[in-house]
């Protein structure tokens, strides 16, 4: 073989991480380079708060905390004391625990509710995208038909049918997001379904199945992730709008959403029973929507012109 | 050509360092560029994709300029002034009317939801008091000049509406609008078909000479400033490694990276099937760019001292002709080099040296 | 639900449907954007979600247990007086039956009565659209009015403290539940800390055009919050793609102000998604306004819909939803128009 | 400690003003004014023959008769009601001269015609009195004389109910009834102080002044105006803020900040009725009685005092309120108290004979009836019992609570209520068209019969005793307070008269002008 | 120059792939059509390079593709191996595929890259059922195109260079073997100095592993390099076919001519006056002129060749032009007139 291995320069090894050289396609974009984007410590501050809370959701039980569900007469809207760090609520209970029990359901419902919108209005919308035609129409006039329904309506019926749960909520809310997700993953995969690797796939005799499973998902799953983790925050305050509804988690399985809402009735009196809750929802929130967007960002690395 | 340099150029550009600070380090996009470009003259400024031209052009223009993640450093002197120490407001004032710039993609550099007339009109606006009518008028005449048929009717046309071709034209037409002495075109054919190239470059050389315009012609492609520049200047990785009036280049280049650049282009002439000589290697890495001679990895006749002193820019003969490089093609210390290399299979940076890569 | 999914990001509007023309790159056959259909096409799907979505509705209402004779029966009544008033209202029979005599009615212009109130559907439509309407645009207006000069400044200088400062208030006030929003507001400005603006009531603006802007201040404001965070949100992504692209450099290399870049040559093209969220955002407020309307005490359609649902009143409910339904329908036609007229590109291709 | 608005603690739920203010002490009425409402819901409409809440109903119809503090009737729009044979037949007197809002007369047609809607209505409220009625005869156009299938002491109270109760004595036009057929329920004609003008629904209800009304002079106000403000947080906040200038209060919250605030007048009396807990005797494990003490027994009122009336609660140990004249200290005694420790001990003997301890509760899904399922799980776990809340809205509780009656246990809101005629006895016949749980004995049912019969105010007392007694024996429901019906207003409001269930009688009503 | 690899052109009749009125329409909006190819007659013999050429849209990947039946083409013929692969089931398609490969215009797309190189190398083999082969011939493959498989093998392709993509790309069309590979411009996005390696790349693998090539490219001075043969094509027609250096030198259609004094020469006589060149663009393919279609821009036009398609017609031996005024005389023993509609 006249020639051997001569892209690497020998002399040096080859850039361990992504070459920022490599990363720029070839050709006259050399402008595709991050910004320099320095200390994000609110990002570091984000992550730091999220994990906390999941780490005490997911151990809650485990946790040195008052029962969430028993009653304390002695506590009822107590303030803030060396055993009931965020006072008590209505009913006495200790507001810490409750937030911290809380976080699971609250938790359960942004992620459930995305991860099932995701996978099937993902799954659908790389369909519509790939095949188009009547497969499109169709998933075009689903995702019409329930953009055009009033999502409250279909939550209200379906708890009216099934039964408050959190189970029910989740698949309420799956089934709002799902529309979204479908356009979402279309969308993408009409990019990707562009790109020349996947008419290479086809060229080699691939499936469509495994086209769609090996080439087109990997590469949507990340905007619709992106997108999926903004929802998990909309979400969790959508519980709490429902529970304002009486629609939210049923009692007495604390969320952050049903704490808010049954303090709402003092907040003018004992505003710490709503506020406690509603501030760590808030950070929240915040941290995943701070997340969010900044992992959405990684996919644009492209500098301004002005 | 006409090159009729005076005594001071138009535009002096002294020690220009462009860095870039990126997560992952520094880009030092532009190391050190010294040129002068007189008035009428076409200095061309060719290399590879990512060595820098881009940047260097829009460095001079001062659409590059310090900021959080940008360091800049040099001079740019324009006809007496130093614009690298303007703001950007005071820039703005030589933007269009003095300096102006033809982009490398006539698809994306038109605003798509604006009309070519609008875009046309609104830098004549700027820069002249000229009624809306006139400035229409003088719009119209401007794209019959770039050689469009039926201008009248462009103007109320959409960018998506025309082909790419015509669309370089109208933003020839832009930058020219406002009667610049120093057009500096960033790649300007790179998009286009090869028939549309050479009509496109044929009228910036005609335009170029009718209005004593000087210009700044930057390309990947060094046959492509074959017969349209005065003089050439060849960056690899942020750097001017020789710069030469054009003929004088191709018939003696120095630096065994133009040698290799222009050896590297399959010939239209002669027979087919040639092996091609390649330059081995990739591009260097900015962020880590080699030790001394930035070519001196993928270059074949390196020797070790290659790999650790940077050669300086040093005259060949003439103050027009210079190089960097401590073994320029042609010279005896070349010749040593490359037998040495030729020998033991390998540059001193370990390449290995193969038969097409010393083929000539 | 409605009031707080408004997704931060339309990766789902038109906009990423469109094709992108003048890249160059066909798009793949047979396979047209959303908004580009054939007229022909295009109305026989929208007359198919109309009826599919009244359909479901039907179906929906028919599956909850109770129905609205137990309501309009009272409390008080006896098993058979119930069975008496299912009858008088028809509802023993079969649904599709049902359904069928009232789409018939819709046909003829008929929407039918309350079950409840036997208030005339369409009167009872009247009277709400406008105030959702009302209630709907001008939060609209608002969120954009705050959301577009920041997303601007704010894609304009990225990083900086404003666009910092207004991501962070934005994404504080989509954290909150709008009833709490709502309270909070009341509570600042309807009461608690000053009585500046009424805290319930609606006055119509034939009544007394004052009093009809005050009473929908705070209404309003509790619905903006959200929806400005995101709009800003999408609007400064979009435009920062925006000022990426090589014509935003062409103008400055002519040497136009950045003022004049941003408003005249980068805000339009930017514009597309945001264009689309909000249409869709006006489709979905229309019927889903329920919290800020019970909260201000708004006689809007979300009110409506609600106490329709839980009094399984399904003669109001329909004519509720098709209403809605329209409006999604209509407000997606004009947000395509609206493309056809701000995007060149798209002209061609209609 | 006290919000911003003063509410919580302060003086504490008491009687305040229950029938309304001193007349004679608040001075000389003005004129003028339009008098802005919130009501706590919005109406269904103005047919007296359809059950629905309707705080503007009394101001077009006015009543033929009127409630006293005492529980009895009084003429009101009617001038008089006789009976002359304890209570089989009835000679309503009227006023001569008395015109609907439309010109035409209220005589003893139009009352005729009135109640005969009743009767002709199966569904309506008041269809089962008005079925007392075997014929009606004008006598002449002043006189209508009703002649009833049984002998009927309470029949005045008919015609003197709240509106909601079905209140045979609203009296619409009939002309007007004719004309409008079923839309009378959105364009009522009536005789009361104020006419119907404009309803936007959930926005607001217009009034205006009849000029034909009956009562010389009055009513004082130009117009009233009814605004639904569903939400009570906004509610409240409407009446703090100035918005409103007087609201229905539906809860305890209301109440309590209305006391605590010197700048509001609150009207208000705990009554009689309660709010309690269906059981459903008919099904285990309520049918056994030891489960419905075990649940009374293990209801910790000062907790629940604590937390679900911040602190302050008017408990409830029989029907009858603290100042009925029905009330028995013998039905109070026979009231289980707390025994947290005889609960638990009543559940273990259930479960032990085989009883299953794990029960549905059914309730609505409202805020505060989600907050007291909360409380009552946490109560209940506590002796034993696994309680299943189930939330309902509307529609669905009606269904499955009140028509089917398929529940164990579910809880009610009733109260407060003036008479206890014919609430007590629907609650508690076996054929009581409330008594959702199945209640059964025939002794109370006999005893409802005599109350209802007779025309000795005694008597009917001594029943209505017996029937406390006997239901608290047998534990037919579970009480644990009185409901919160309250009115609030501006101070300048004045000229209140008004029921315990808020019912408000507008011709006498009238405001200061600031 | 030396190194010149003179390759003995193989025999006429070994045709590996044929074309034979190959159209290809796509539907536009407002119900027009897009006539990307309209009516192509072409052979390729095995062994040789066929060098197809032209500008931006003139239908050369849409030709590539239809050659892959991606998308089927609309009308004519593609015989493959003697079967014609329009007329055969999908199935049968892609039982056909291993044999016949592609590479595409630009190395970054056409990796997946969420992918490993190994994946993307191995996969084919995985999709025919040879995925325990991979261990050992997706290094030998990587090797071949001149990538360490020790040190390549599970990166991702965006941490590779186009140069590098490029070969990762041929190393995926070449793992299945193929007789015939397609390359549509797969130097066109690549820096000078690495497209000559990846041409002699090319070069190399079509010694190795005896492919014939078709190769697709706009850049005249490639193609004349690498090409046996060339054929011209403009707007969805072919202009003139011909062996490479022969066409280059005497261009017998007016377009040719166009092209190749487009071509920016190193050496400064080669610049044609900018006189000589044809004014004007190429139109749109919804709206093709009538007759030959390069009458619009072609100075020689005359009224005949509005009204008359030119057929492709022999000129000289091996030498064809489809042109009314073609620039040589016609060979004596021309194959008479066919219409190619
Ligand atoms: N804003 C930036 N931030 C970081 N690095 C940058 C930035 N702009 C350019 N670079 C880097 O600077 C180097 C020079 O880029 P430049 O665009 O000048 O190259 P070029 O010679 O114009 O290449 P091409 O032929 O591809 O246009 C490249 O490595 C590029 O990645
Ligand atoms: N899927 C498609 N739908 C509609 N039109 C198409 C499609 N594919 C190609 N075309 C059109 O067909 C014509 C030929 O396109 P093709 O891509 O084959 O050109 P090309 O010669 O390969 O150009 P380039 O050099 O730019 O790659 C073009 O006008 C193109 O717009
Ligand atoms: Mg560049
Ligand atoms: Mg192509
Ligand atoms: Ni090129």
């Amino acid at each position: 073989m006249p020639e051997t291995t001569q892209n690497t320069p020998a002399t040096r090894p080859a850039p361990a991480g992504p070459a920022p050289d490599a990363a720029a396609p070839p050709g006259p974009s050399p402008r595709r380079r991050s910004r320099p984007d320095r200390a994000p410590w609110g990002w570091y501050l984000a992550w730091t708060w999220l994990g906390a809370v999941v780490l005490a959701a997911v151990f809650a039980p485990l946790l040195p905390l008052w029962d969430p569900d028993v009653p304390d007469y002695a506590n009822v809207f107590g303030g803030i004391t060396p055993q009931h760090w965020l006072g008590g609520d209505t009913l006495g209970r200790d507001t810490f625990a409750r937030v911290v029990f809380g976080a699971r359901a609250s938790l359960l419902v942004g992620l459930c509710a995305v991860v099932l919108g995701a996978v099937v209005g993902g799954t659908l919308g790389m369909l519509a995208g790939y095949f188009g035609g009547r497969t499109e129409r169709v998933l075009a006039w689903l995702t019409d038909v329930v953009l055009a329904f009033p999502g409250l309506v279909l939550i209200i019926a379906l708890v009216a049918i099934l039964g408050a749960s959190l189970t029910n909520l989740v698949i309420g809310l799956a089934v709002l997001s799902v529309p979204t997700f479908i356009r979402l993953s279309r969308a993408a995969t009409l990019v990707v379904a562009q790109r020349e690797f996947v008419t290479a796939a086809r060229a080699y005799g691939c499936s469509p199945l495994r086209i769609i499973v090996r080439e087109i998902a990997p590469n949507v799953v990340l905007p619709v992730a992106a997108y999926g983790f903004i929802m998990v925050g909309v979400f969790i305050v959508v519980e709490g709008s429902l529970s304002f509804l009486g629609l939210g988690i049923p009692p007495p399985t604390p969320s952050w959403g049903g704490m808010i809402a049954a303090g709402r009735t003092e907040l003018l009196t004992f505003p710490h029973i709503s506020l406690f809750p509603a501030a760590v929802m808030f950070l929240t929130v915040l941290s995943i929507n701070y997340v969010g967007e900044r992992t959405r960002k990684r996919f644009e690395v492209k500098e301004s012109n002005l | 050509m006409n090159a009729a340099p005076t005594d001071r150029p138009l535009l002096a550009v002294e020690d220009v360092h462009v860095r870039f600070h990126t997560p992952q380090g520094v880009v030092h996009a532009v190391d050190g560029v010294s040129l002068q470009v007189g008035a009428g003259e076409v200095l061309a400024v060719v290399g590879e994709s990512g060595s820098g031209k881009t940047v260097l052009t829009r460095r001079v223009m001062g659409l590059v300029a310090g900021s959080r993640g940008t360091e800049v450093s040099g001079t740019v002197d324009f006809d007496g002034s130093r614009i690298s120490e303007l703001s950007g407001r005071e820039l703005s004032a030589f933007w269009g009317a003095e300096i102006a710039l033809v982009l490398q993609d006539p698809m994306t550099s038109l605003n798509p939801v604006k009309r070519i007339g609008a875009q046309l009109t609104e830098s004549i606006l700027l820069h002249e008091k000229v009624s809306k009518a006139d400035a229409t008028s003088r719009a119209a005449d401007l794209l019959r000049r770039v050689g469009l048929s039926e201008p009248e009717r462009r103007l109320r046309q959409y960018p998506h509406e025309l082909s790419g071709g015509m669309r370089q034209r109208v933003t020839i037409a832009i930058a020219l609008s406002a009667g610049p002495r120093l057009l500096l075109a960033d790649e300007p054919t790179t998009a286009l078909d090869v028939t549309v190239q050479a009509q496109i470059l044929d009228l910036l050389a005609e335009l170029q000479r009718e209005r004593r315009m000087a210009m700044l012609l930057v390309t990947h492609d060094l046959r492509v400033v074959r017969s349209r520049s005065d003089r050439i200047a060849v960056m690899y990785a942020g750097k001017v490694v020789e710069t030469a009036p054009t003929a004088e280049l191709f018939a003696s280049p120095m630096m065994p990276y133009t040698e290799a650049l222009m050896s590297a282009v399959p010939p239209v002439a002669g027979p087919n099937h040639v092996r091609l000589q390649v330059i081995p290697g990739r591009p260097p890495n900015l962020l880590d760019p080699p030790a001394g001679c930035r070519f001196s990895p993928r270059c074949p006749y390196a020797q070790d001292r290659c790999l650790t002193e940077d050669p300086p820019l040093r005259d060949a003969g003439s103050e027009k002709h210079r190089y960097r490089c401590w073994f320029p093609v042609g010279s005896p210390a070349w010749a040593e080099a490359r037998a040495r290399n030729a020998e033991r299979g390998a540059s001193a940076a370990g390449t290995p040296v193969t038969e097409e890569m010393v083929l000539s | 639900m409605s009031e707080t999914t408004a997704p931060p990001t339309t990766p789902a509007g038109p906009a990423t449907d469109r094709g992108t023309p003048a890249a160059g790159q066909p798009r793949p056959s047979g396979r047209r954007s959303f908004p580009l259909r054939r007229i022909g096409s295009r109305l026989t799907h929208l007359l198919l979600v109309l009826v599919a979505v009244t359909f479901l509705s039907f179906v929906v209402v028919d599956l909850l247990p109770g129905d609205a004779a137990v309501v309009v029966a009272g409390d008080n009544a006896t098993p058979e007086q119930v069975q008496q008033v299912r009858e008088q209202l028809q509802l023993d029979r079969p649904l599709v039956v049902r359904y069928v005599d009232w789409l018939g009615g819709v046909v003829t212009g008929d929407l039918g009565q309350s079950f409840r109130t036997g208030q005339p559907v369409a009167e009872a439509l009247a009277e709400r659209i406008p105030v959702s309407l009302e209630l709907t645009i001008i939060a609209q207006v608002l969120a954009l009015l705050v959301a577009v000069p920041l997303a601007i400044y704010s894609a304009y200088r990225p990083g900086r403290l404003l666009d910092r400062a207004s991501m962070t208030a934005g994404f504080g006030g989509a954290a909150m539940p709008q009833f709490v929003l709502g309270m909070v507001l009341i509570v600042l400005f309807a009461g608690g800390f000053s009585s500046i603006l009424p805290a319930t009531g609606f006055t119509p603006f034939l009544d007394d055009p004052g009093a009809n802007l005050r009473s929908i201040v705070l209404p309003c404001l509790t619905l903006m919050v959200a929806e400005a965070a995101v709009y800003r949100q999408l609007l400064r992504s979009d435009m920062i793609s925006t000022l990426q692209e090589d014509f935003i450099l062409m103008a400055r290399s002519k040497g136009l102000s950045p003022r004049s870049i941003l408003l005249r040559h980068a805000l339009r093209p930017s514009s597309f998604s945001l264009i689309t969220l909000s249409g869709l955002n006006i489709g979905r407020l229309l019927g889903g306004t329920v919290i800020v309307e019970t909260l201000f005490a708004i006689p809007g359609l979300g009110q409506l819909i609600v106490q329709a649902v839980f009094n399984r009143d399904y003669m109001l409910l329909q004519g509720a939803l098709l209403f809605v339904a329209v409006a999604y329908v209509v407000i997606n036609m004009l947000i395509d128009l609206l493309y056809l007229f701000l995007d060149p590109r798209v002209r061609r291709d209609a | 400690a006290p919000g911003i608005n003063g509410g919580g603690g302060g003086e504490g739920i008491r009687e305040v003003n229950p029938y309304g203010g001193d007349l004679a002490a608040e001075g000389e009425p003005r004129r003028g004014g339009v008098l802005v409402m919130g009501t706590d819901r919005e109406a269904i409409g103005f047919d007296p023959t359809k059950q629905n809440t309707n705080m503007a109903a009394l101001a077009v119809f006015d009543s033929l008769m009127k409630l006293r503090p005492d529980g009895t009737a009084e003429p009101y729009l009617a001038r008089s009601m006789d009976t002359p044979d304890a209570g089989r037949t009835w000679t309503m007197g009227l006023r001569p001269g008395v015109r609907f809002s439309d010109g035409t007369p209220l005589d003893a047609e139009a009352v005729i015609f009135n109640v005969q809607r009743h009767i002709d209505t199966p569904s309506s409220p008041g269809n089962r009195f008005a079925t007392q009625i075997a014929s009606m005869r004008a006598v002449d156009p002043t006189t209508v004389e009703f002649t009833l299938k049984a002998p009927f002491g309470a029949f005045p109270i008919v015609f003197a109910q709240s509106f909601t109760t079905g209140n045979l004595g609203s009296m619409l036009s009939p002309a007007a009834v004719r004309k409008e057929g079923a839309q009378i329920a959105n364009r009522p004609v009536g005789a009361g102080p104020f006419v119907l003008t404009e309803w936007t629904r959930d926005s607001k209800m217009v009034l205006t002044r009849n000029p034909n009304y009956w009562q010389e002079g009055k009513p004082y106000l130009d117009g009233l105006e009814f605004r639904p403000l569903p939400d009570t947080e906004s509610r409240y906040a409407s009446i703090e803020n100035g918005d409103v200038d007087l609201i229905f209060g539906g809860y305890h919250t209301e109440l309590l900040r209305g006391l605590g605030n010197p700048n509001r007048t609150v009207y208000y009396g705990p009554g009689n009725g309660a709010e309690y807990l269906y059981f459903n005797h008919k099904i285990a494990p309520f049918d056994d009685r030891r489960m419905r003490e075990a649940v009374v027994r293990g209801l910790d009122l000062n907790a629940l005092a604590a937390t679900q009336f911040r602190g302050q609660m008017e408990r409830a140990d029989e029907w009858f309120g603290a100042s009925s004249p029905y009330r028995s200290q013998e039905a109070a005694a026979a009231w289980p108290a707390f025994d947290q420790e005889r609960a638990r001990q009543l559940v273990r003997e259930y479960v032990a004979a085989g009883g299953n301890a794990t029960i549905s509760y059914k309730t609505t899904n409202a805020p505060n009836r989600v907050a007291f399922a909360e409380f009552l799980q946490a109560q209940m776990a506590a002796i034993g019992i696994t309680l299943q809340p189930q939330f309902f809205d509307l529609a669905q509780y009606s269904s499955s609570v009140v028509q089917a009656r398929d529940f164990q246990v579910a809880g009610w809101v009733g109260g407060p209520y003036d008479a206890p005629f014919p609430l007590l006895g629907n609650l508690f016949a076996s054929k009581g068209n409330t008594n959702y749980g199945n209640y059964a004995n025939p002794e109370v049912d006999a005893l409802v019969q005599t109350a209802a019969a007779t025309t000795d105010e005694a008597e009917r007392a001594r029943a209505y005793q017996r029937i406390s007694l006997l239901t608290n024996q047998d534990i037919a429901v579970g009480y644990y307070s009185r409901g919160y019906l309250s009115t609030i207003t501006k101070p300048e409001v004045k000229g209140m008269v008004r029921y315990l269930t808020r019912d408000m009688f507008f011709a006498t009503t009238w405001k200061q002008q600031p | 120059m030396s190194g010149v690899v003179e390759e003995a052109p193989a025999p006429e009749d070994d045709v590996v792939l044929e074309l034979e009125g190959l159209v290809v329409e796509f539907p536009a909006a407002g119900g027009r059509t897009v006539h990307a190819v309209s009516g192509i007659d072409l052979q390729v013999r095995r062994g040789e390079t066929l060098g197809l050429v032209g500008e931006s849209g003139c239908g050369k990947s849409t030709t590539g593709r239809a050659i892959m039946q991606l998308p089927r083409p609309t009308g004519g013929a593609v015989r493959f191996a003697g079967r014609d692969l329009a007329s055969l089931s999908p199935a049968q398609v892609r039982e056909l595929r291993p044999k016949l490969q592609m590479i595409f215009q630009d190395p970054i797309s056409s990796l997946n890259p969420r992918r490993r190189i190994t994946d993307i190398v191995g996969d084919p083999l995985a999709v025919w059922g040879r995925g325990d082969e991979r261990e050992r011939v997706v290094p030998e493959v990587l090797e071949a195109v001149g990538l360490d498989p020790a040190q390549v093998g599970d990166r991702r392709p965006h941490q590779f260079s186009g140069g590098q993509c490029q070969r990762v790309s041929i190393a995926r069309a070449l793992v299945l073997e193929p007789d015939v590979l397609i390359c549509d411009e797969p130097v066109s996005a690549l820096d000078v100095s690495v497209q000559a390696q990846i041409l002699n790349l090319l070069e190399d693998m079509k010694a190795r592993y005896g492919l014939t090539l078709v190769f697709i490219a706009h850049d005249l001075g490639v193609v004349r390099n690498i090409s046996d043969r060339v054929a011209v094509m403009y707007l969805g027609r072919i202009c003139e076919v011909g062996e490479t250096r022969a066409l280059f030198d005497t261009p017998a259609h007016p377009y040719t001519r166009l092209l190749v004094s487009s071509i920016p020469s190193i050496d400064a006589a080669h610049v044609a006056a900018p006189a000589d060149r044809a004014a004007g663009e190429m139109p749109s393919p919804v709206d093709p002129p009538s007759g030959c279609r390069f009458r619009t821009r072609c100075p020689l036009a005359s009224e005949r060749c509005a009204a008359e398609v030119p057929a492709l017609r022999e000129v000289a031996p091996g030498r064809r032009v489809a042109c009314h005024h073609p620039l040589v005389e016609p060979a004596a023993a021309g194959p008479g007139t066919r219409e190619v509609a």
